[in-house]
């Protein structure tokens, strides 16, 4: 890792153009890893000088990498939260340097941010349920596999599902616990359901495809089939999952857009031009119809996609939904 | 001397090894269940009140659904076992799944599909990490939790970086029969962990192999002294807690057809419990296969029940946490009876 | 320094040492000792504590890689500092500090690097047992084989120690102090056994604070002092006398001093206690400044009974005064609190904190009278602690040695020591001098004798018939849990006591008091 | 045996309690230093890495940074240096920190901003739970690895239970006081870490008490002989570890002003490895307050260090891993350096 030292000294000598965006994730997930793609992406066309921290779960440990930013005197710190609502202190005193901070995919709520470049997690959880609900024909038992207790993710997008099935009360909720995230967790979770609902259940509503795949194998294994499936995020195997059918459908979360999006906000504040400072990611829901397109841009065609990334990312921020990436039934508007 | 389960001078409650192991070997088993007696109440009690709470508890379907989610378990707290015996501890276990889970990915994707070649790499990794803990326990003399410790971070470090950071998806399909074939109407999995148990509590119990664990874990010097040669024991113990994890990390891997960077976080700790709710004493020499296969079931027992009466994650937390201090407190309060 | 060195010798050597120097943190311990051991002798290595016995055989036996020298086993030379290299070459060890594995069984412990096998390769426990049975015949121990190792007492540990490394069919047998807690009848076995070795050819050299175990085993002693070799001849070319006097320097007056007059005022009062299962209660008192021993064989209670009353075990029934007010049973502060000491018998076990320094070891049972409101008072400490340890003239490195880097008897005598900082009424001797010098222990005897005169009651248990016939005013003879007779002042004088003693410990005479029926577990 | 660092042939490296503490203090400090000199020489190889690789490393802003990061695990891994001179182990302190963290938001959300209430509720959670874990190894004889996994996994349920599964946001600005306010230009976890090593390490070094856990560690039979109360020894450690946890969680939780069901998480490993890094052995007896302080300094400035550089925190692990293995062999082969 001695190659990325240069970075390091880098913030200082950020001269002319160039601006220095300090950037700490809550951990490499698949999303994050995604992400950083289309960040360096658009770093590279844009002459930023990206400094990239991985908190790995730990609050303190982000709290620790933001005040290094602020010591080390970055243009801009862009965070993506382990934690909704933390850092107050931390981002008080960046903004006392004048050290504009962005938050980007989980929010921090706080007066003192420049900037927010967020999903919309309720919409995503409402879009999730509103499918379940179709494919199930507004009357069934499902159950729900969350993400980690107390994170922004499960509170949000769990949110958007209640809304939906509040309205539909012919969606009965057998079971709804974590899996936190994991296909594996998720495996064990399921059957253990099974066990106690057996052939009752008819959908699976998953606040992501990690865990959806990890009930579709439990479903597999105990031979039961026409049980409906819907996840969150849009990764591979989620989307092979809708194009065979398994899914009913999910919604694309695309780090690599969403995060670019958040660099180009904090770099455009960092360079003092004017932007949207608090532009939504809109999840696109994908559908036997454009999972293919989608397939495209998140594994086949991945360095075509990443080429037009940077000025799609400019061209986002101008027309306001900034997770346009030319799917069908996705406008720029 | 405070993690011994036997108090000052009251002689030890159990552990086989302590046993009179001439008798014929099923009436050994019998004994080694009735020395974990206390234990195995306990685990009985569990078992009727879920039974009783539950009609779905008992079937056929849900015993397997629990074999399948204790079999990748079970084949860490064996190999915890052997090296808890010897005094030591192995805490890279779960980050050792987790690596050997992604090479295996690895490899699966990029031969496309090459079973053989897949379970190689996956066992070699395993082997690699065991041995790499065994070499710098048993030559190097750093403590065993310092060596596995580092162990576990390096391995989870590798995890990520066989995946550039992202979990491997897209995995050719046939990945997912080395975990789901059936063999003799058993789960690949399970088999292994059947086979696991037998065999090593054969080893533990009726081998010179077996015999020396204990000795080293009881005394080292002593075993020294009689001429046996602690370092390869200790090397040993850890190598086969290595390709152990290794196995665990394959199956977990293939039974989801996909490999995650942090599969198998935190595992270690459980399987620890397991050992020692199994009787174990973490200062060595002291434990058997069969109790680690006891506790073993306690938890994975208490994880699939508490579901199946659909009990919030966090509240199976409070429940497990007190469930098993109690179930080894009365074990320990058992073992004082029987001694006096 | 001369050495039976000649080239026949060399031909013939079982094992031979060259000027092996060696030293710990820089105080030497061995300065250049050479040694030759022919096949089929027997030899004695004596010498004061820290002399340097041990730390010689731990060398010998490959435990130990020494700074200078080499060893050679039957002229082939020994990789220093490699105990499997000494093990193949067939030098056995019984250690001082005990070796065994308390977790395994009996016969475990006797097989385990030459397990028995069954042809399929399984291990072959009943023929372990059955050949472990056979093993301690010769000792006459009917313990079962199956037998929890950390369940039995020091002693008999001790002796399935020695079978242990006597039944290895070894060329060269190390024996550090192998009788230190075992009683006359098990020692007797012990000679006879050494006897059978030495006519099968094997090599043997033991360490041992008894005279007469000298005489009865060695055909050569070898003495060291302050790391040097200053005696090596054949027995009988020395006296005893000879033999003390290289040890210490200097001449040993009279081994037991002269023991004053009890008191009338009684100190401690033992009534009906049970310290076995439905075993007969033990009732007895001792006044102030008398010596009560405590006799019998190995296992005969002598330990539990001591234990019982300071409070390390719970008996089942009975109670303990001292000066007239109860004890507290089962606690032994409370025992403290009431002026009762004790020195165990199993010093590693149960004596020493080996972790810890000479000091804090000596100042613990007292730390209270050395600190002020919990700080501790470093120079009150060191002070009365460095004079005690200078009395019972201790060999270290200052008080802040570690308490595992002592030799056996320095350790004792720590041990021992610590208690002599403050006020004790009742000191319960568990085996005193196990592992001490004769010049120590001459000195402990008369410290006995002058606490006694103080006005403490000591309860003495020993294996080390004279010191139980000439050093008690009283002694209770000791069988299966309880006391199976008593031997008054005078009958420890008759020339017929030791005979007595054994007959009522080994239940050949029926006691004063009914029969007890035998111990078994 | 295994896992004590000095091999029972060699004296023991280090250890206070084998040194003689009849020196003046000031030299047994310098002493204390000297045991440790191997472990302190890789500190300063590895600062000196930094220094060299990063102009930004040596500024003063960044040497707070560290102690400010250092600060919440100091005090875990103090209270957990006790447990484990006992030879005990304390695994409860990572959710411990969350119970207490959650319990200080909580407070301060109902009572809004009543900090003196908020930090005695956060120092009564660590209390109660330390006195639960001290209870359950010292009275019930629970062996401490299975009693405070326990507590792990109960206290854990509890902070989640707290917030009703949810992190407390929202809380009054001024809970963020307690740990951003400076006293004599130091952050008051800082103030309060420094506090802590030094108090520990007098009463360790001075007192009868600190001796009285030394030798309950070294030998519990032994020590109960010489009249120490061991089961009020070990119930006072783990208290102590529980009230240091509590602490530590309330200023976790204050410096980013909200408390979360999962903060703390596995930070009981980290800190278990500073100790023994520290060259305390988990056999027990043998440790001191100042080898942890050092411990806990090095895997500081390896996170804040490797940060610093950029380098891709699955890289660091693999780095992290090696360097600690390393350090330890060093020491343990410098311990042995040292004894001839
Ligand atoms: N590991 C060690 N480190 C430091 N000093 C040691 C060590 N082992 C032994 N010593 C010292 O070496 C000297 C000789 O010890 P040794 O055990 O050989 O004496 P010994 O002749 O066996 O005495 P005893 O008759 O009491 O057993 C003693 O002063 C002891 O303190
Ligand atoms: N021959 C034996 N077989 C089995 N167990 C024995 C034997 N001898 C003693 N024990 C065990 O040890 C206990 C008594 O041992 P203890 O050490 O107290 O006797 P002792 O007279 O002190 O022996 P020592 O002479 O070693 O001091 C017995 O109650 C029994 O549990
Ligand atoms: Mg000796
Ligand atoms: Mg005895």
């Amino acid at each position: 890792g001695a190659g990325d030292t240069s970075a390091g000294s880098g913030a200082t000598d950020g001269g002319d153009g160039a601006v220095t965006v300090g950037v700490t994730v809550y951990d490499m997930s698949s999303f994050v890893t995604q992400g950083k793609e289309g960040m360096d992406a658009y770093a590279k066309a844009n002459d930023i000088n990206m400094l990239w921290n991985s908190a790995n779960l730990d609050v303190a440990t982000q709290a620790n990498q933001v005040d290094q930013y602020i010591n080390q005197g970055v243009d801009a710190i862009l965070i993506n939260p382990v934690q909704a609502d933390s850092l107050q202190p931390q981002i008080a005193a960046a903004e006392e340097k004048g050290i504009p901070v962005i938050d980007v995919n989980s929010a921090l709520k706080s007066d003192k941010l420049a900037g927010s470049v967020q999903p919309d997690d309720v919409a995503a959880g409402e879009q999730e349920a509103k499918m379940m609900v179709e494919a199930l024909g507004g009357k069934g038992n499902v159950v729900i596999l969350e993400g980690p207790i107390g994170g922004s993710g499960q509170i949000d997008r769990g949110a958007g599902i209640d809304k939906v099935l509040k309205e539909n009360p012919d969606i009965k909720v057998l079971a709804k616990d974590t899996a936190n995230w994991k296909r594996d967790e998720a495996v064990n979770k399921m059957k253990n359901w099974i066990s106690a609902f057996g052939s009752d259940i008819d959908g699976v509503i998953s606040q992501n495809d990690d865990m959806g795949l990890g009930a579709l194998q439990a479903l597999n294994e105990a031979g039961l089939k026409d049980v409906k499936i819907v996840g969150i995020d849009g990764i591979e195997d989620g989307l092979k999952a809708v194009k065979s059918g398994d899914f009913i459908g999910t919604s694309l979360q695309h780090g690599t857009v969403e995060m670019a999006a958040g660099l180009a906000v904090a770099a455009k504040l960092a360079r003092g031009e004017n932007v949207e400072a608090t532009p939504k990611y809109i999840m696109p829901a994908i559908t036997t119809e454009n999972v293919d397109a989608a397939m495209k841009n998140v594994v086949t065609d991945r360095e075509a996609f990443l080429e037009k990334l940077p000025q799609m990312v400019d061209e986002n921020l101008q027309n306001g939904n900034i997770a346009y990436e030319g799917l069908p039934g996705q406008e720029q508007q | 001397m405070t993690t011994d389960r036997s108090t000052m001078l009251e002689p030890s409650p159990g552990g086989t090894a302590t046993k009179d192991p001439t008798r014929r070997f099923s009436w050994q088993w019998l004994q080694g269940f009735a020395v974990r007696h206390a234990m195995v109440v306990v685990m009985l009690f569990v078992v009727a009140f879920f039974l009783y709470k539950s009609a779905r508890f008992g079937t056929l379907e849900n015993m397997t659904t629990i074999l399948i989610a204790a079999a990748p378990f079970a084949l860490i707290a064996l190999g915890q076992t052997l090296v808890i015996l010897t005094g030591g501890i192995d805490l890279s276990v779960g980050s050792v799944i987790a690596a050997s889970a992604m090479a295996a990915a690895y490899v699966a994707k990029a031969s496309d599909g090459n079973l053989l070649l897949t379970v190689l790499v996956a066992v070699l990794v395993g082997l690699a990490a065991g041995a790499i803990n065994g070499f710098v326990v048993s030559r190097m003399n750093v403590p065993p939790f310092i060596a596995t410790l580092g162990m576990l971070t390096l391995a989870s470090g590798v995890a990520y970086v066989i995946g550039g950071g992202a979990p491997i998806n897209g995995l050719p399909a046939n990945f997912g029969a080395i975990a789901n074939t059936e063999v003799l109407g058993l789960k690949i999995p399970v088999l292994l962990m059947i086979l696991a148990i037998v065999g090593l509590a054969i080893i533990m119990k009726r081998t010179s192999y077996g015999m020396r664990v204990y000795a080293v874990g009881g005394n080292r010097l002593a075993a020294e002294i009689a001429g046996v040669k602690s370092k390869r024991v200790l090397f040993s113990v850890y190598t086969i807690s290595g390709v152990l994890a290794g196995v665990s990390g394959l199956m977990l891997a293939s039974r989801v057809i996909s490999g995650a960077p942090n599969l198998g976080q935190g595992y270690e700790l459980d399987a620890i419990a397991a050992v020692v709710i199994g009787g174990a004493s973490l200062m060595g020499g002291r434990g058997t296969i069969w109790g680690t296969a006891i506790g073993l079931l306690l938890i994975q027992t208490l994880n699939n029940g508490l579901d199946l009466l659909i009990v919030p994650s966090y509240w199976q937390d409070v429940i497990k946490g007190v469930l098993i201090v109690l179930a080894v407190a009365i074990d320990v309060w058992a073992a004082k009876r029987r001694t006096s | 320094m001369h050495t039976t060195h000649t080239p026949e010798a060399v031909a013939t050597a079982a094992i031979e040492c060259h000027g092996i120097r060696m030293s710990f943190g820089g105080i030497p311990v061995l300065k250049g000792i050479s040694l030759v051991l022919e096949p089929g002798t027997v030899t004695a290595l004596a010498g004061e504590n820290g002399a340097g016995k041990s730390t010689l055989m731990k060398i010998a036996s490959g435990q130990y890689k020494p700074d200078e020298g080499t060893v050679e086993v039957r002229s082939e030379h020994l990789h220093a500092g490699d105990i499997q290299a000494a093990h193949r070459l067939g030098v056995a060890i019984v250690p001082q500090e005990l070796a065994s594995i308390p977790e395994m069984t009996v016969y475990e412990n006797l097989f385990v690097g030459r397990e028995l096998r069954s042809p399929v390769g399984l291990l072959n426990r009943r023929a372990m047992m059955r050949q472990a049975r056979e093993f301690l015949k010769p000792f006459g121990l009917e313990i079962d084989p199956a037998a929890r190792m950390g369940s039995l007492p020091v002693g008999i540990r001790q002796i399935i120690e020695i079978v242990k490394a006597t039944s290895r069919g070894a060329k060269v047998l190390l024996l550090d102090e192998p009788t230190s807690a075992i009683a006359e009848q098990e020692v007797e076995r012990l000679y006879s056994v050494v006897r059978s070795l030495r006519d099968q050819g094997v090599a043997m050299l033991f360490t041992t604070h008894k005279m007469e175990e000298i005489r009865a085993m060695a055909d050569r002693v070898i003495v060291l002092r302050d790391g040097n070799l200053v005696e090596d001849k054949p027995l009988d070319q020395l006296s005893d006398d000879d033999i003390v006097e290289a040890m210490i320097g200097r001449e040993l007056e009279d081994m037991f001093p002269e023991i004053g007059v009890p008191k009338d005022e009684v100190a401690l009062t033992v009534q009906d206690l049970v310290i076995g299962h439905g075993t007969e209660p033990v009732s007895f008192s001792v006044r102030r400044g008398e010596i009560l021993g405590l006799a019998g064989l190995v296992g005969a209670g002598r330990t539990e009974l001591m234990e019982s009353i300071f409070g390390m075990r719970h008996p089942a029934a009975g109670s303990v005064a001292v000066g007239g007010r109860k004890v507290a049973l089962g606690n032994p502060a409370a025992a403290i609190a009431s002026k009762i000491a004790l020195v165990p018998e199993d010093r590693k076990g149960a004596g020493a904190v080996l972790s810890m320094s000479v000091l804090d070891n000596a100042s613990l049972p007292r730390i209270k009278s050395f600190s002020n409101a919990g700080w501790i008072n470093n120079r009150k400490r060191s002070g009365s602690i460095g004079d005690i340890m200078k009395s019972m003239n201790l060999k270290s490195r200052g008080l802040g040695q570690s308490m595992e880097t002592l030799s056996g008897g320095n350790q004792q005598k720590v041990v021992f020591g610590r208690w002599l900082t403050g006020p004790v009424d009742v000191l319960l001797l568990d085996e005193p001098t196990r592992g001490v010098d004769v010049g120590a222990r001459s000195e402990i005897y008369r410290i006995i004798v002058d606490l006694a005169e103080q006005g403490m009651a000591v309860v003495m248990a020993s294996s080390d018939m004279p010191e139980i016939l000439s050093l008690s005013h009283r002694a209770l003879v000791m069988r299966g849990l309880t006391v199976a007779g008593e031997l008054s002042k005078t009958e420890l004088l008759e020339s017929s006591a030791q005979d007595k003693i054994f007959r009522l410990a080994s239940g050949l005479e029926a006691s004063t008091k009914k029969e007890t029926e035998n111990n078994d577990d």
